[in-house]
This record gives structure tokens, C-alpha cells and sequence, in this order.
């Protein structure tokens, strides 16, 4: 039993679907032309890559031609953060975000400032959501984008957007949303959805890493933050990835089938048996995020007395991959920028520790994670100073 | 990321938990940057650490370096636990990764730490001759002090060697 | 015979070599991992990208720390120019490149130029040449950047890069290289040539779309154009295309192989078959680019009196994969930048084609094209109205 | 790209060449832009297009349309020719790729232009109602000409509809 392998950490990637694999290998043997070629096997390829912005393009009820693919969904961030900036920078230089975004978002408009832009970070609430309230008030003459993502990677919270949108609409605000955790796993309609800008990336969602989408509502105009050739209408140049974009196609028709049958219930299922059962049988832990309003396959924790990355290396010893916002674990000093913006103080912070889930996920899995993980918490609590000093007082 | 010996250190680590009849205890580090490690001390009359735990909250690599300066230290005079350098415990564990080798001065000064209480608890002056390297040495790591003062200013600037901004 | 496949237009793209695919797989697979997690999943996707650095590094002598991925040959010149400039944006704004870069280069530069950059465009003889003593006569005080490509992607043409990168080094002027059509085809060391970054791409070496990189010598930094997670060393942020990049490190590994046993000679023995047959087939064709300082398999031609997309769509009717920088088939309304900054005038350069071999490439495959393509031009030039002018004069 | 019709009026173009006796030529376009379309006419004296040939330098989609304009034109009186539309042309192509839209016009100029030509070199003047339907119309297609303008600015911006600089 000790060779199980629980992968529960599709919050980082997701392993490419077989049937994902199938579509792209063509595009990586015989049908190897450039798109942008006018021959037969340029023709090919742009087929190709036709038939995927098609199949993205579905997910979110958008129309094909408002799909720019990206090399990730960190660009897709950048471009969508940048391109509006560049693009609008006569009407205004101020971008509204929050403080648990990711760091694409982040660091992009840290990047802005260092250039002449301003920004305002909104803050959450302990369960890490932004109140629409913080969003109308950071509303200024000179606001031309706002950006709150969508389901967050770290806390699985899923953000209030149709009225963070519907707020932007009204002031004449751009509004862009980080959906690369939410995309294949919760429903998304751009056509409903007040969203002008929506991220999304392949490999959260069992396509190939290393592709990326941005979808722009038409009538947005965007500076490229790529130049070069026409590729992508001109808005990302560089030769096509076709292998990984025929993937995200792929990869994207899977997932709406999914959320169409049903799937997705069977995996919140096993995730609440995964919240409940850790909560009950590791004291003194905290469910991280939105008790509800969380993206279906995500769970996450914050262990108290315990440092991350101890249980995420003991965790792998026992074959389950799981993540950890501690410093240690992201190789940063600090921890998790997002799990300080929820309030917790940094030795709590330390102690956190995320599993997320995946359509193959099984029952035997949960279970043998419930069976594995709390005599490692035990194992760690006993070398901790803390603990020990809780057992005194 | 961390070699053989570091992680059965951290699997399986030595002298580890609490002492009930410590005759000293150093405690080093702090929560915020998420390292904190406690010495306990059994030191005989003739300063000889007969008996040595550590408890460690932290990374994988505070626990094993935590672990391997109670196996340096142990059954060494405290002028010898002294001369422990936190280069010798990461050398003894095979190296740690860069990112991780501030863990092993944390280690170094809660020996140091735990002989200041040694004599403290004695109402003794500290020996003259004994050498207390890291508190003469200024602290080298990143520490999460400095850290935190910077955040206010580029919070979300990662850790690189090659970008600026 | 009318079904043989030709493919001769490896500049546009090269077919992924099998044993590339074959690396690439089990990236595709069962080594899904993120590279950044830390278990055993995260250890092993690393493993693969660390080895790839190598394989890289070593088809152009540098450090492994040195090559930054990323998601295209286009990306690796945006952030050579761009991430240059906004490092350097204190100690001076002027750039110098050719006119005969590839468009990732030129809108670059033309998009900083908007942001308040200055540029200077250095000219080239009839082959396309860049002379030294023009880039020298270019520098000035605030010049912190020269960009000159290493093989020309439409005329072949091989620049004098140590000249050049020693007028930089003298002047304390950063050189970058667009390599992305020479690495792999002939031989580049960076410790030898005074070359500061140096672009390349997977793509164009028989291995997959959709991953670049850059060389960065040591000491260089750099401002990023895609911000977030610290990945690349912090320069190039997005979840590591795993599969991609292990790809381009095989790929780069047999490239490196074939440039030490002498493969590169025979294609360039049949390119120069290629170019002789068709210089004595077609009457008043000429080659464009030099006639010897050129890319081991890159042949092309201005024809008179034709367009090239005719040519193309004709010769791929024949089984035969070619490219022209004619406005038409550029989907441009101008012919090829290039072919116009080596003198042509615009009629000539419409008629411009472009075959370029491949390691695959055959003795059989060149006769089929001396022999297909003549009639081809045959019948479109009776066409023309040019052609037919000329015989009545 | 384009479609088979498209492909095979290009492939196998219908009334291409020189015509010897032409009692009418007209030549449009420039060959900077890459597209020169010449027609041949021999126009009987009841004002019919008895017999027509065109010769073109030019794209795939420059030749089929010059070329089904020539089939189009054929047998027709001048008067109807000239109502040739260039839309017309495009539509019995079944279509072209937006960016070689502007090809169905040189094919409607060049048939006016030949026209235009025919009463000129029998010293006629144009007869009353004969409508030139492009010559009326400014150029709507994107003419090389203003683009060599506009590349003195912006040499290498490259067409499209999403990215603005
Ligand atoms: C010289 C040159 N530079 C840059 C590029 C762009 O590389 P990529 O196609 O990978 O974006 C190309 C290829 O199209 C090229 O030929
Ligand atoms: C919310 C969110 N945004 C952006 C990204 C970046 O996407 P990628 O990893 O494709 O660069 C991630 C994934 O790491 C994410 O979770």
C-alpha cells in the first residue's frame, strides 16, 4: 500500500488526458506545417488551430475570433494587464486589483508602477473575498482596468464576478478576470458574465503546459506585449505552439462535456469528504478560503504548530503530492502573499498545506489521504517547539 | 532539491522532541519567517553535553540541520559544541540547497543560545575564552526582518538573480 | 510521381525529429509534474527541464544558468530588445539593428520608439550584408543595444557577427543575435563570438513550436516582459512548457551531433544542386542573399516577371513545399522588407521564392523540383503581362 | 484559403494570354503592388465582346478573377460588361479571403479601362450612357499607393484588427 501514488495537487498542474495526447500527436509527426504557411501543410496546421479556438472558444460561449492564444496563463495575465495599460494610456493610468491575485497580476502592475502607472489593491475578507463595495469606491476618473480573478489557486475561493463586473460596466471600466483556476471546472459564459477579459490556461485542465489564452471581447483594442508577425490578429506574435494549442482544444472540449454531465459533482463530493474528514481527525486546523464558494475540486488547510513543506515532503514520502503556500515550500522568505491577505498571522500562514483534486480522483484516494496525513501532522507536532508549549499550558 | 542524507535527517530525525531534565535551552528564530528552533541541554560538571534534543518548526532543512548539530554536539565540551560552525553542519549533511543555507546558522546560534542559558541559569559569568561566532559574526541570512521591512515597498518582487525591474 | 511529397520549406518550420518526439513523451505522460513543486511529480518535471538547459547550452557553448526558455523564437528577440530596454532605460535609450530583421525585432524597437526609445537602421548590400563600419559610425553616447541576426530568415545571408559583436564590446554596447535560423545549422559558440544574447527557437531544428529561448551571458539582467511566478531565473515568468522545452533539448542534442559529423555538408551539396539546376533551368532568375555566406540549406530566388503566391500555390499542387516574400503571400500588401533593403525593386521581389532543405532531404527530392518547377514558371509567366512585353522588345 | 473554384480558375485559367488582333487593351494596377492585369478585346461593330484574353501579374486570386471576368465578359455587349460588378465577379467565385477582395476590382478596371481604349483608338467619344462604375467610385481598396505612404511612418506594422500600438 505504501506505493499508492495520490497525485492532489491539480491546483499546479494537471496530467495531459490521453484523449488530449491522441489530438496533439499529429500536430507533432505529420502535420507539422507553420499555419501561417500558405501551402498544404500550413493549411493543415491552421486547421488545426482553427478547430481549437473553436473548441476554447466554446467553453466560455465566446466567439472563436476572441481567443488569443498565450504561451500560458501567466502571459494571458500580462497581456490582458499590460495590453490595456499600453492600449489606454491617454485615458487613464490607474488599475484596481486585489491582494490575493496571482503574482502574473501582481507583479505586472508592481511593473506598471515602476513605469508611471498606479494601482489599488482591494483587500478580502478572512474567507478571501473582495467586497464589490472596495471595488466601486476604488473606482477613479482615471481607472481603466480593474482585475479580480476568478477562483483563487491558493484558498479556492471563487470571487463575486458578475457584480464586481456589472460595477466596472457601469463606470466604464475594463474588467478583466484570472480564470486559470475556474476554467474547465466551474461554468463560465462570457456572453452572460459582465467580463471583458477572461485568462485561461491549458494544463489546469488536463491540456499541455505551456499554453494559454486570453480571451478579448470584441472592440478591445490591446497593445501586444510580443511583437513581431501577424500571428494571433496581431495581438501575440510568434510561430503557433499547433501541438499545444490543438491540446487546449482538446483539453477544453473535455471539460465542458464534464460540466455538462455532471462530473464535477462526483469531485466536490470527494472533496467535501476530503475537508470533513481531515478536519475531523487533525485538531486545530483551519479549512483556508470560502467554505462554499470554492472551486469544486480544491481543499486547503492551514495546520497550526507545523510548518508547510515538512508535511508536504513527508506527504510525498507516502507517495501524495499536495502543495504548500508556506515560505519554505514556495521558496520565497514569506508565506503565501494571499493567506496573509485572509488575516492569518505568518506562523499559522507557515502551516499551510493545499490538496486539490482531479477528475480521476477516487474514493480509495481520499481515503488512503485521510489514512496517511494525520499521523505525519502527529509526527511533525512532536519536533515542534509550539506544540509543545500548547501541551504545557 | 535536498540530497540523501538531508532528507533521512528530516525523515528520520535524531534527538528530536522534548527533555524533561534539560539544564538548559536556547530558543532561536521566530514565527514570522517561519523557523523557529529550541536546544535542550543535559550538561554535566565538567561541561560536557551529556545529552542534547532539538524541536524545530520549519522546513525540511531546519529539521535536519537541527538534528545534525545535536548529533555534532552531543558528548562535546561546551567549548567544542562552540566551535561547531553552521559550514561544518551543512558540510556534515552533504550541502543543503542555497536557498536553504541560512537554516543552518539557525542551528549554530541555538547552541550558542542554549550555553548562554547554560551559565544564565548557573548565575554564572560566561567563561572567559569561550567563542560565540554567529553573535559576533553579523547575521548573514536574509532575515525575514530585513525581508519584511522591504515588503512594504516591492511585496510581490521575487527572488531572482537575473531580472531587475 | 505527381504524389511525392516535397517539403522544402524548413525556414517556415522543420518537422519534429522522432527521437525528439520520442523525449518529449513522457513529458506528455507520466512526468506531468510542475517543475516548481517540490514533490516527487515537481522533482522529476525539473529534472527534465535541467537537462534540456544542458543539451541547449551545449549546442552553443554556454553555461546552462545562461539559456532562459520561452515560448517562441519571437518572444526570445522581444525580450532580448525589450527587457534590454527597460533595464538600461537609465543609461541610454538608443537601440541599432538591421533592416533586415525579422518583424519581432523591427516591432519591437518600433513600439519602443513610441514609448520614447530611439532606433537606428543600419542598411545592407544587394546580399543583404550589414557593414561593420556602418554599425561602428551608428553608436552613439546613449546607445545601450545593437541587435544584428545571425542568418537571415528570407535571403540566407550570414552576418559578420564577430565583427560586429566586437565593434559593440568595444563601444561597451550590449549585441544580441537573432539566431533563431542559424543555430543548430551551423556552428555558434558564445564563449568564442562577442555576443551578448543570442535568440533561438526548438522549431526551427526539428523540434517542437512553441519554445525558444535566449541566451544571456552572465552579469546581464534583464527586465522581464512577462511577470510573475520566479521562474527562468526570474525573467521569463509561466509554468515551464515541460514537454516543449525537453523536446528542444533533444533536438538541440542531435543538432549539435549532426553540425560535428558532417551532415550539414551533404545538404549543402544538394542545396547547391538545388540553386545551380534552377539558375540554368529558369532564365533570368536570380539568387537573393550571398552566394556563399548563406544558411547550409537556404536557397532563394527572385523570378521575373511572376508573383511568388502563383509559384507557391503551383508548386505545392506539385507536391512541393516553398515560401515567398511576394505581398501576396505574405498576406502584407508589401513585398519582403528584406528583398526591398537589398535594392530589388518591388516588382522583382513579388517574385520572390524561398526552398529551404532539411536534414531528410534528398537527392531524389531536388531532381523532382528541378523538374517540376520550371513549367511552372513557364506557365505563369505566360501569363504575365511583363513576360509577354519583353518578347516584343 | 481559397476555394476550389477559386483554385481552379487559377490552375487552369480560362482566356489567358496574348491576343493578336485585339482591337481594344487595357491595363491597370502597378507592378510595385504586385498586381498589373492586362485585357485583350476584339470587340465586333454591333459593340459585342466577341473574343477576350487577359494576361495578369499577380496572386492566385488576381488571375481567377481576372480570368472569370474575361468568362463573364464574353459575348456581351459593352454596355453589359461594364455592369459587370466587382462583387459580381467575387460572387461567381463563390468568394475570396477578405485581403484579396480588393483583386475583383483591378478585374472590373481593367474591362473599363479596355473599353475606354476601344472608342479611343477609333477617335470616338464614349458613348452617352455608358456607366463606368469603378472610375465613379473612389478606389476602395486598401491601393499600395497610400501604403508606400504610410510605410515611410510605420514600415513594419504589421495589418491587423485586435492590436493597436
Ligand atoms: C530570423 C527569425 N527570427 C525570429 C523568428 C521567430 O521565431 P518564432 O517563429 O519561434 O516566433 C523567426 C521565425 O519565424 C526567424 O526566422
Ligand atoms: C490563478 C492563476 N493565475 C495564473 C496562473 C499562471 O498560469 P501558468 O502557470 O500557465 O503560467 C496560475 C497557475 O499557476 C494560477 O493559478
Amino acid at each position: 500500500m505504501e506505493t499508492r501514488k495520490v497525485y492532489l495537487d491539480n491546483s499546479a498542474t494537471t496530467k495531459v488526458d490521453e484523449k488530449v495526447l491522441k489530438a496533439m500527436l499529429p500536430y507533432l509527426t505529420n502535420l507539422y506545417g507553420n499555419p501561417n504557411s500558405l501551402h498544404k501543410w500550413g493549411r493543415e496546421a491552421h486547421k488545426g488551430v482553427d478547430k481549437a479556438r473553436e473548441q476554447v472558444s466554446e467553453l466560455i460561449n465566446s466567439s472563436p475570433n476572441d481567443i488569443i492564444f498565450t504561451g500560458s496563463g501567466t502571459e494571458a495575465d500580462n497581456l490582458a494587464i499590460k495590453g490595456t495599460a499600453f492600449a489606454l494610456k491617454d485615458k487613464g493610468k490607474h488599475i484596481i486589483t486585489s491582494a490575493i491575485e496571482h503574482h502574473a497580476l501582481l507583479n505586472s502592475i508592481k511593473w506598471l508602477k515602476k513605469i508611471g502607472y498606479d494601482y489599488t489593491i482591494l483587500p478580502v475578507d478572512q474567507y478571501g473575498l473582495v467586497d464589490p463595495k472596495d471595488l466601486e469606491n476604488a473606482i477613479r476618473p482615471d481607472t481603466i482596468l480593474a482585475s479580480i480573478m476568478f477562483g483563487n489557486n491558493e484558498i479556492g475561493t471563487i470571487e463575486p464576478i458578475a457584480e464586481l463586473g456589472t460595477i466596472c460596466r457601469e463606470h466604464g471600466v475594463l474588467f478583466h478576470s484570472d480564470a486559470v483556476q475556474a476554467a474547465g471546472h466551474v461554468k463560465i459564459d462570457v456572453e452572460k458574465l459582465p467580463i471583458d477579459m477572461l485568462s485561461i490556461a491549458a494544463h489546469k485542465m488536463y491540456g499541455p503546459k505551456g499554453v494559454g489564452a486570453l480571451y478579448v471581447r470584441r472592440g478591445i483594442k490591446l497593445t501586444p506585449i510580443i511583437h513581431g508577425g501577424g500571428q494571433e490578429f496581431g495581438v501575440r506574435a510568434g510561430t503557433e505552439n499547433t501541438s499545444g494549442i490543438v491540446g487546449f482544444g482538446a483539453a477544453a472540449e473535455l471539460a465542458a462535456a464534464r460540466l455538462v454531465n455532471g462530473e464535477m459533482e462526483n469531485e466536490t463530493r470527494l472533496r467535501d469528504k476530503l475537508i470533513n474528514g481531515l478536519l475531523e481527525r487533525i485538531p486545530e486546523t483551519q479549512l483556508t478560503g470560502h467554505g462554499s464558494q470554492r472551486l469544486p475540486y480544491h481543499a486547503s488547510f492551514c495546520v497550526k504548530y507545523i510548518e508547510g513543506e515538512g508535511m508536504l515532503l513527508l506527504m510525498d514520502a507516502a507517495g501524495i503530492a499536495v502543495s504548500s503556500g508556506s515560505a519554505c515550500a514556495s521558496g520565497n522568505l514569506e508565506p503565501s502573499h494571499v493567506l496573509l491577505a485572509c488575516g492569518l498571522d505568518h506562523a499559522t500562514a507557515h502551516g499551510s498545506v493545499r490538496l486539490t483534486l482531479g477528475h480521476t480522483t477516487t474514493e480509495e484516494d481520499i481515503d488512503y489521504v485521510l489514512e496517511k496525513f494525520p499521523p505525519i501532522v502527529e509526527k511533525l507536532r512532536l519536533m515542534s517547539p509550539f506544540y509543545d508549549k500548547k501541551n504545557k499550558n | 532539491m535536498y540530497n540523501e542524507k538531508v532528507v533521512d535527517y528530516f525523515m528520520n530525525p535524531r534527538n528530536s522532541g522534548k527533555m524533561e531534565n534539560a539544564n538548559a535551552i536556547g530558543e532561536v528564530g521566530n514565527p514570522v519567517c517561519g523557523d523557529v528552533m529550541k536546544i535542550y541541554l543535559k550538561v554535566n560538571d565538567d561541561h560536557v553535553i551529556e545529552d542534547i534534543k532539538f524541536e524545530t518548526f520549519g522546513c525540511a532543512a531546519a529539521i535536519a540541520t537541527s538534528s545534525m548539530v545535536t548529533v555534532m554536539a552531543k558528548g562535546k565540551t561546551l567549548q567544542e559544541a562552540l566551535r561547531i560552525n553552521n559550514k561544518d553542519v551543512t558540510a556534515e549533511l552533504g550541502g543543503l540547497p542555497p536557498q536553504k543555507q541560512h537554516c543552518s546558522l539557525l542551528a549554530q546560534e541555538g547552541i550558542e543560545k542554549a550555553i548562554v542559558d547554560y551559565f544564565a541559569r548557573r548565575g554564572e559569568e560566561l567563561p572567559e575564552g569561550l567563542l560565540f561566532p554567529s553573535t559576533a559574526v553579523k547575521c548573514g541570512r536574509n532575515c525575514c526582518g530585513d525581508k519584511a521591512k522591504k515588503i512594504e515597498e516591492e511585496p510581490f518582487i521575487s527572488d531572482n538573480h537575473r531580472a531587475t525591474e
